[in-house]
């Protein structure tokens, strides 16, 4: 087992070197780079530039270099000195920048994770057993409404709400006046207050998904001959099915929890835009908008790099929740 | 190779290699069948037992060439009187030979494809080798009626039918191209004693009426002595015991011979006499990393210090072949009657 | 059209209005405390000998703090003109008239011929930490910071007027003057609006505070220091620290950067609040003699999305912004204002918003069809504006052309209509006239070559696809096919630095004091880049316009305008200027003067209504800021 | 039918009726059919469905709230709406209607504006409408330019329920041939492509959207452009799929038919498309019928980043965009249509896959 996980680490190498480089290209595809972004952003404000500033700027940030050269010379940093690099528009560490809005992206990433499968689980369990009942039915419905409105949809409508007639004070991670103040029950109450909406947003479209999973899993198992044997032994309802199926239609996901990874990382980029949240996903997508390009890029390795462990964690869960599957 | 001898495997050798565990280390092996040879005569029933995990299963699979084989050779005589070696055909050139030598699964349940109706699934076999609808229709219906089924269920999906009737299917199935060879693999393992006496029966008869050889592979001795008149027990994917089944039974050489005899039900009440001695202990150990010198030397009441190091070979011991250096000394007790 | 308000400046000299009263002064509470407490020096000791004054519209209360919001790092701009000073700003009488009123000076003066620029710092002024200002500070700008290239490579021509930038002589501790080697009647103007440039416009003019800044400057720091320094401010080299985002020297981003204005940063970007806090050396007080500003604190909390900001809005949370408030979500604002507390102001837009065709376009086709006056007029006369201002703009903007707005001292009331109205059969036949008389099945005007004359327009905005479709119905009229096409802002603004587009959707502005920033109207990053890049590198790069175009006029009268000795004269080339470029139609002005939406919240006092929004009079700054003040 | 009749059809029955029979019986799933054909064919026959044109700017009515239709005045009555009366509120320059007394009849198949009839030639003819100099029939109220949101919808349904279909369908088909390479054939190649799966999984999505619809000419359709970006995007949504094929194949290799199949000596591509391609099918529709609104979804995400389909293009994603902002939600509520027919169509299609993998579950009755 060792040796395997030792393997897929050494994998993982060159597929991140690939992946980082191809993201690096990507980012510049499109035209124009940071310095188009800033010199138009500078003459908005009214600040004009010349040409041959421009072009010096470029030069120093090395813009006129070839692409495979920047590449070199930034992936070089950040392997020898874990230095991501500094980013244009913020004039600041990239690792600091990130670092700055990870704690709250985890946090809020990992309590709607953590509610949705509290939710959705025994929810799934339940559909499953009582298929084409009152309660599947109204779950099923639920279920595919949380998965078929759009989560921007959902978050506005709640903000709505909360805003005209719960009279709640919504949007951001709390209310302006303790934006500045220290840490107290009062900050603690009122952040509690704003975090909701983007907790159920959250939760409804990553509970209702899994519900559906869930209770599928489960049908595949219940409908199995095992089952019917333990129910003719005598085993009560609730025994049969927490026991050995309700485990096995966990396997999936147990062994996908990695995949999560990532997602846990970026959080949700359109939630937290429309909520308003300092969480890491808007920084990637104004970091991708300006042409940030080494914020753009350290986020992507990042994120890359989730992913090809969240992956490699996949498939070791895998393996050791069930046998069956030899790692290939 | 004698006239009437149909097959004849020599030293048959399978090994699965396991992942690498990195570069230049050597993957482990399992090693599923090791160094099996015996022929079987036209006409014969060879039964092939051992607990499972043996190698039973794959020495027949490779016979049948479902697994590519590590080395070894199986000699099988076509229906025109020649001779071929197949463990090195490939596809194309075992397609002819595959109508002669056919298998009947364990599993009644998996192995036939809930889509196809009985029809396109026992005319399969004749599809692929080219005959004609008209021709299959007629030889399904015939077939049907020849394992006991009505013919008119040729339009049916394998849902319809029990256990035993699937195994039926299964047969029919396996009888399309008037094969001279079968392999059943557990044929009837997996189905009610009374269903599983009537499917043997059927076996026999179609034995009898087209002169089918069979490779019968069961763990249950008590079953092979019904029907088949050669054995070889297997254990860790090696003979150890072959022979005349009457004889083998009766007068076992081998332990391990003795422990499966000793685990068969005995309705006699002398039976009681085989339980001094405790039962086949432990289980089966690993075939990747399997026990020095004579495999069975960790479970075996009679083990010395010498069968731990030096692997006994497989010698002729009163008319049976065997493989135990002890087996001269032990006096093991057989089947009586 | 308005009367001219500017003050003739040329030949005069003009001095701030001064507190000499003898009578104490008062502070606000919270400096009051530190006072007590002996952290600070007695207002008395704090303030000039004689602060300036600036006449609050009504005596206000200490104390509060201002919410607003801001869009991250790249939007300094919207809390910078709140509080930016100059030796010169714009200020807005009550009729809405611009004139030019002294800041941290006690007088100006500038002598007949233009040339030469007196300025007197006022007596006893103090950067934020106490240390007075004095001509110390100019000239360390001047030497240290402005002709320095390694901070500052080339200098702006703005500030070298024919090709020599302008030089400093210190006349004593608090007077120095700025002298041209030509006349430069617009340098006052080009001061209120750009400061003396780099390296930004967001820093005072002529000042920086030696005391602090020398340690970043390598005339005066050894190399290691100043490596130090760069890697104790997390930059790469040590320029880093200057430069508009300067991590030192930016005022926004270093709060330990002493500073003149009314409020200095406290929590920097890309900190989730922004939050600024009163400057306790400001150095002007209201008519009554209470040292300003009046609000303590500015807290400008971060948004993306325009959503996020509006319900920030109305939730009451916002207390006075201009800058991002939508005119599209007016009827939504005051729909709101009720349960949020505030109420709605409306300034006018100093800008038109215009299609832009472009005139160096690289298809040759489109090339000559623009330079073709006939087809500017006919496109400009195909599109139905006031249905634009209807459906785009809530009716709250008026179909006009790309010109000077009402209460510009260059308002021109026939260029405001010219080519404004709307005539579509006027149109056909001016295409018709020009020779494009073969159409397809469709209906769609050919192209010599056969093909149909398709025209892609882009926007960079979501919301002005419904504008732009419009525009594609009225044009589809006159037989041309409009393509509108949404795009990033980033490929907008490079497309038209690129030279890759047919004609873009665009907010033509700086249509106010036009003096202080002609470029727009010159091509530059407009309707005609390559061209004003042939004008500005005098033929070294660049594409030469035609021998007739007509641009040539508007540069021809931008030169006379800029060199010329008197206001008068100056004033005079330049109307001309603006009418050249008006009448040649290159801009195709659609709606324009359209309100810019204010949120005020009910106990915000002292901001005024109906000002004029733009960039040269430093957008909300014209609302002076420092005497606003919030009800308890 | 007597009961052995019955049993006997039972027992004949095809695995395709079995499921169709099973299918029936998840009732929700048979809704969801009828529902989603009727959805395609009103998209199909959307010029004759809908009123006005989906771009038919009309400046004086903007905003114009859903109108009932009455079919009941003292006593049953012909269809009609209330005139309507439009005022701008000056302080707010929010514009209202007020109704009027005034009734216009409802009119079926009524004249209005051209339509091509699939190429063939042109109609006017429309379902209904109503005659009136000053108003329309807005069943679902009028947007910000005064257009038609019913007629809008109908209209976006055509390219909603279709571009993205071409990018889905692309995706299946590498994802499946990908998926059974690597599960059928084992060993290396399975580990190439396990390899290539990982490494195109980590490539990130967002980014490339960004890049590839920045990097292809602006003069190019937008319906185009996003169809060449789906497609691409395909490149990389195929390795869910090819995952899970994969799987199957590997657990189908080892299923006994499959080698009796081989054991009968039946050609390796027989194997595959007679064997163990039809044990896919049911999954495989139930995956498919699964993408199709994970894709309509994914439109309107991207239209809310400002990277899917834009205007002109009418798509619900795109009239989406005009309403996902609180004036719309606060003001025009009704603008947020669009969000109902695409959780409509989302539920539509979603049970309708699950009905279908009810009905492909070998253990169901």
């Amino acid at each position: 087992m060792l040796r395997i996980i030792l393997t897929r680490c050494l994998w993982a190498i060159p597929t991140l070197i690939v992946v980082s480089f191809i993201s690096f290209v990507i980012i510049q595809l499109p035209p124009g780079d940071y310095v188009t972004a800033y010199v138009a952003e500078l003459r908005r404000g009214g600040e004009y530039l010349t040409d041959t500033q421009v072009e010096l700027m470029r030069q120093d940030f090395g813009l006129r270099d070839p692409i495979l050269w920047q590449y070199a010379r930034w992936i070089t940093k950040i392997l020898l000195h874990g230095d991501f690099g500094q980013s244009f528009h913020y004039n600041a560490p990239v690792s600091s920048l990130i670092w700055d809005r990870l704690g709250l992206t985890l946090l809020l990433s990992t309590i709607s994770l953590v509610f949705t499968w509290g939710i959705a689980i025994p929810i799934g369990v339940y559909s499953a057993t009582r298929q084409y009942s009152v309660v599947d039915y109204v779950v099923t419905i639920f279920g595919f409404v949380g998965k078929g409105i759009p989560e921007f949809l959902l978050a506005l409508i709640l903000m709505w709400v909360g805003f005209s007639w719960l009279n709640m004070d919504v949007g951001g991670l709390m209310s302006p006046e303790f934006d500045t103040a220290p840490w107290s029950i009062a900050k603690a109450l009122n952040v509690l207050e704003h975090v909701w909406i983007p907790i159920v947003v959250l939760a409804t479209s990553g509970a209702a998904g899994l519900i559906r999973v869930m209770r599928a899993n489960m049908l595949d198992e219940l409908g199995k001959p095992y089952v019917e044997t333990a129910y003719a032994q005598g085993f009560s309802e609730r025994q049969v099915v927490w026991n050995y199926p309700v485990r096995v239609a966990l396997n999936p996901f147990i062994s996908t929890v990695g995949w999560a990874l990532p997602a846990l990382f970026s959080g949700d980029v359109i939630t937290a835009v429309v909520l308003n949240l300092p969480t890491t996903g808007p920084l990637l997508l104004q970091a991708l908008k300006m042409q940030d390009m080494y914020l753009a890029g350290g986020f992507i390795l990042i994120l890359s790099t989730f992913t090809v462990v969240g992956t490699l964690l996949s498939d070791i869960l895998l393996a050791w929740s069930d046998p069956r599957v030899r790692l290939g | 190779m004698t006239p009437e001898t149909l097959l004849e495997v020599r030293n048959l050798t399978k090994h699965f290699p396991l992942k690498s565990p990195g570069w230049g280390k050597p993957a482990p092996l399992l090693r599923a069948v090791e160094d099996v040879s015996f022929s079987i005569n036209k006409g014969d029933t060879f039964g092939l037992v051992g607990e499972s995990g043996s190698g039973k299963s794959t020495v027949a699979r490779l016979i049948l060439r479902a697994y590519e084989l590590t080395s070894g050779t199986v000699n099988f005589r076509r229906a025109d009187g020649s001779v071929t070696d197949i463990s090195r055909l490939d596809d194309r050139a075992l397609r002819p030979i595959r109508a002669e030598m056919q298998m009947i699964f364990q599993d009644p349940y998996s192995s036939l494809n809930p889509r196809m109706t009985l029809r396109d699934l026992i005319g399969e076999p004749m599809l692929v080798h080219g005959h004609r609808k008209a021709e299959i229709d007629d030889r399904v219906a015939e077939l049907l009626g020849l394992v006991g089924l009505r013919p008119e269920f040729a339009g049916r999906y394998p849902h319809a039918f029990s256990g035993g009737q699937r195994q039926r299917i299964g047969i029919a199935r396996a009888l399309a191209l008037n094969p001279s060879f079968i392999a059943a693999d557990e044929a009837v393992s997996a189905l009610d004693v009374s269903v599983a006496a009537q499917n043997i029966n059927l076996l026999q008869d179609l034995q009898e009426r087209f002169g089918i050889t069979y490779l019968f592979i069961t763990h249950d001795l008590g079953m092979v002595e019904h029907i088949s008149n050669k054995l070889a027990v297997m254990y860790l994917g090696r003979i150890v015991e072959m022979g005349d089944t009457a004889t083998l039974l009766s007068r076992p050489r081998h332990p391990y011979t003795e422990a499966l005899l000793r685990a068969v039900p005995q309705p006699d009440p002398r039976g009681r006499a085989a339980r001094r001695r405790p039962p086949l202990a432990g289980e089966v150990p690993s075939a990747v990393t399997p026990p020095s010198g004579c495999a069975f030397h960790p479970r075996c009441p009679y083990a010395t210090p010498d069968c731990a190091r030096v692997l006994p070979e497989l010698r002729l011991l009163g008319g049976v072949q065997v493989r135990c250096h002890r087996a001269e000394d032990l006096a093991l007790e057989g089947v009586h009657g | 059209m308005k009367i001219f308000a500017l003050r003739a400046l040329a030949g005069l000299a003009a001095s701030t209005a001064l507190f000499s009263a003898a009578w104490a002064y008062q502070e606000s509470p919270m400096l009051a405390e530190m006072v007590k407490a002996g952290t600070l020096p007695p207002v008395e000791e704090r303030l000039p000998a004689k602060p300036s004054v600036i006449e609050a519209a009504e005596v206000g209360q200490y104390g509060g703090t201002w919410n607003r919001a801001y869009k991250g790092p790249g939007d300094r701009w919207g809390p910078t003109k709140l509080l930016e000073e100059r030796v010169v700003k714009w200020r807005s009488d009550k009729d809405g008239n611009l004139t030019l009123v002294p800041g941290y000076i006690e007088s100006y003066a500038v002598n007949e011929s233009s040339t030469e620029f007196t300025f007197t710092l006022l007596e006893g002024l103090k950067w934020s930490d106490g240390v007075p200002v004095t001509t110390d500070d100019v000239a360390f700008w001047y030497n240290d910071v402005f002709l320095n290239t390694d901070i500052i490579p080339t200098i702006d021509p703005t500030f070298a007027p024919g090709g020599k930038p302008m030089e400093l002589e210190v006349v004593d501790a608090r007077t120095f003057k700025i002298k041209f080697a030509q006349p430069y009647v617009y340098f006052l103007t080009i001061l209120a609006k750009d400061s003396t440039g780099e390296p930004s416009l967001d820093r005072p003019s002529f000042l920086f505070p030696k005391h602090y800044l020398s340690q970043f400057n390598n005339h005066y720091a050894k190399p290691e220091e100043l490596e130090a320094a760069a890697k104790k401010y997390g930059v790469e080299k040590w320029q880093d620290l200057w430069g508009s985002k300067g991590a030192a020297t930016a005022w926004w981003s270093n709060p330990d950067l002493p500073v003149i204005t009314a409020w200095k940063i406290e929590t920097p970007a890309p900190g989730d609040v922004v939050t600024m806090v009163r400057n306790p050396y400001y150095w002007a007080v209201d008519q009554a003699g209470n040292q300003l500003p009046y609000i303590d604190r500015i807290e400008h909390r971060l948004f993306d999305q325009q959503d996020a900001f509006n319900l920030m809005i109305a939730q009451g949370q916002i207390d006075f912004q201009m800058r991002y408030a939508n005119t599209n979500d007016f009827p939504f604002y005051m729909e709101n204002a009720e349960k949020g507390g505030y109420h709605v102001i409306k300034w006018r837009d100093a800008q038109a918003w215009s299609l832009l065709p472009n005139l160096n376009s690289q298809d040759e086709f489109l090339n000559g069809f623009f330079g073709n006056a006939d087809v500017r007029q006919a496109l400009s006369l195909a599109v139905d504006r006031d249905t634009v201002n209807e459906l785009g703009f809530a009716g709250l903007g008026e179909a006009r052309s790309a010109s000077p707005v009402t209460g510009s001292p260059y308002y021109n009331a026939d260029l405001e209509t010219h080519w404004a109205a709307y005539d579509p059969d006027a149109a056909n036949a001016l295409l018709d006239g020009a020779g494009f008389t073969e159409k397809d099945a469709d209906g769609f005007r050919l192209r010599p070559d056969g093909k149909r004359i398709t025209i892609t327009v882009e926007g960079a905005e979501d919301n002005q696809a419904g504008i732009l479709q419009v525009v594609a119905d009225n044009y589809k009229d006159i037989g041309i096919e409009l393509l509108p096409r949404i795009i990033d802002r980033t490929a907008w603004d490079d497309n038209r630095n690129n030279n890759t587009f047919d004609m873009q959707y665009y907010p033509f502005d700086r249509l106010s004091v036009v003096a202080a920033d002609p470029r727009n109207m010159m091509g530059s990053d407009s309707y005609a880049n390559q061209n004003f890049i042939w004008y500005s590198t005098k033929g070294a790069s660049g594409v030469e316009p035609a021998p007739d175009a007509p641009i040539r006029q508007i540069w021809a009268a931008w030169d006379k305008a800029s060199t010329a000795p008197t206001r008068e004269a100056a004033d005079a080339a330049l109307n001309e200027m603006i009418a050249a470029f008006v009448n040649a139609g290159y801009v195709i002005g659609l709606v324009g003067e359209t309100a810019v939406v204010g949120i005020v919240d009910n106990d915000v006092k002292n901001v005024p209504d109906g000002l004029i929004n733009d960039d040269i009079t430093r957008g909300e700054g014209l609302a002076v800021t420092q005497q606003i003040w919030i009800k308890e | 039918m007597t009961d052995t009749s019955r049993a006997e059809s039972h027992f004949t029955a095809s695995a395709r009726t079995l499921m169709w029979r099973r299918f029936r019986k998840h009732r929700l799933a048979v809704v969801s059919l009828v529902f989603l054909v009727a959805c395609y064919l009103a998209a199909l026959f959307a010029p004759f469905l809908a009123p006005y044109p989906p771009d038919k700017i009309e400046k004086l009515q903007t905003f114009v709230p859903p109108q009932m239709v009455h079919i009941w005045d003292g006593g049953p009555a012909w269809p009609f709406v209330y005139e309507l009366k439009r005022t701008r509120n000056a302080e707010t320059a929010r514009v209202t209607y007020e109704q009027t007394d005034k009734k216009i009849p409802v009119q079926f198949f009524v004249r209005g504006a051209e339509w091509s009839v699939f190429g063939l030639g042109t109609s006017d003819l429309h379902l209904f409408g109503i005659e009136a100099k000053k108003q329309k029939l807005n069943l679902l109220g009028t947007d910000s330019l005064g257009q038609d949101v019913f007629s809008r919808l109908l209209y976006g349904a055509r390219v909603t329920l279709s571009a993205g279909l071409v990018g889905v369908a692309f995706a299946f088909v590498l994802g499946l041939t990908m998926g059974a390479i690597s599960g059928y054939y084992g060993g290396r190649v399975d580990t190439a492509i396990q390899r290539l799966m990982e490494f195109i999984r980590s490539v990130p999505t967002i980014p490339l959207w960004m890049g590839l619809a920045a990097a292809l000419p602006i003069e190019w359709d937008p319906l185009f452009v996003y169809v060449l970006i789906t497609l691409i995007l395909a490149l990389i949504s195929w390795t869910s799929l090819a995952r899970v094929v994969r799987g199957r194949f590997l657990s189908l290799k080892s299923e006994d038919y499959v080698l009796a199949a081989r054991l009968s000596g039946a050609s390796q591509t027989r194997i595959i498309t007679r064997h163990m391609l039809p044990a896919m099918t049911s999954y495989i529709i139930a995956a498919m019928t699964l993408a199709v609104p994970e894709m309509i979804l994914g439109e309107t995400a991207l239209s809310f980043l400002g990277l899917g389909l834009r205007p002109p293009v009418v798509s619900w994603g795109v009239l989406l965009q005009d309403a996902q902002n609180l004036r719309s939600v606060a003001l025009a509520p009704w603008l947020l249509t669009p969000g109902l027919a695409v959780v409509l169509v989302v539920l539509a299609f979603n049970f309708l896959g699950d009905g279908l993998r009810d009905a492909a579950d070998p253990y169901g009755q």
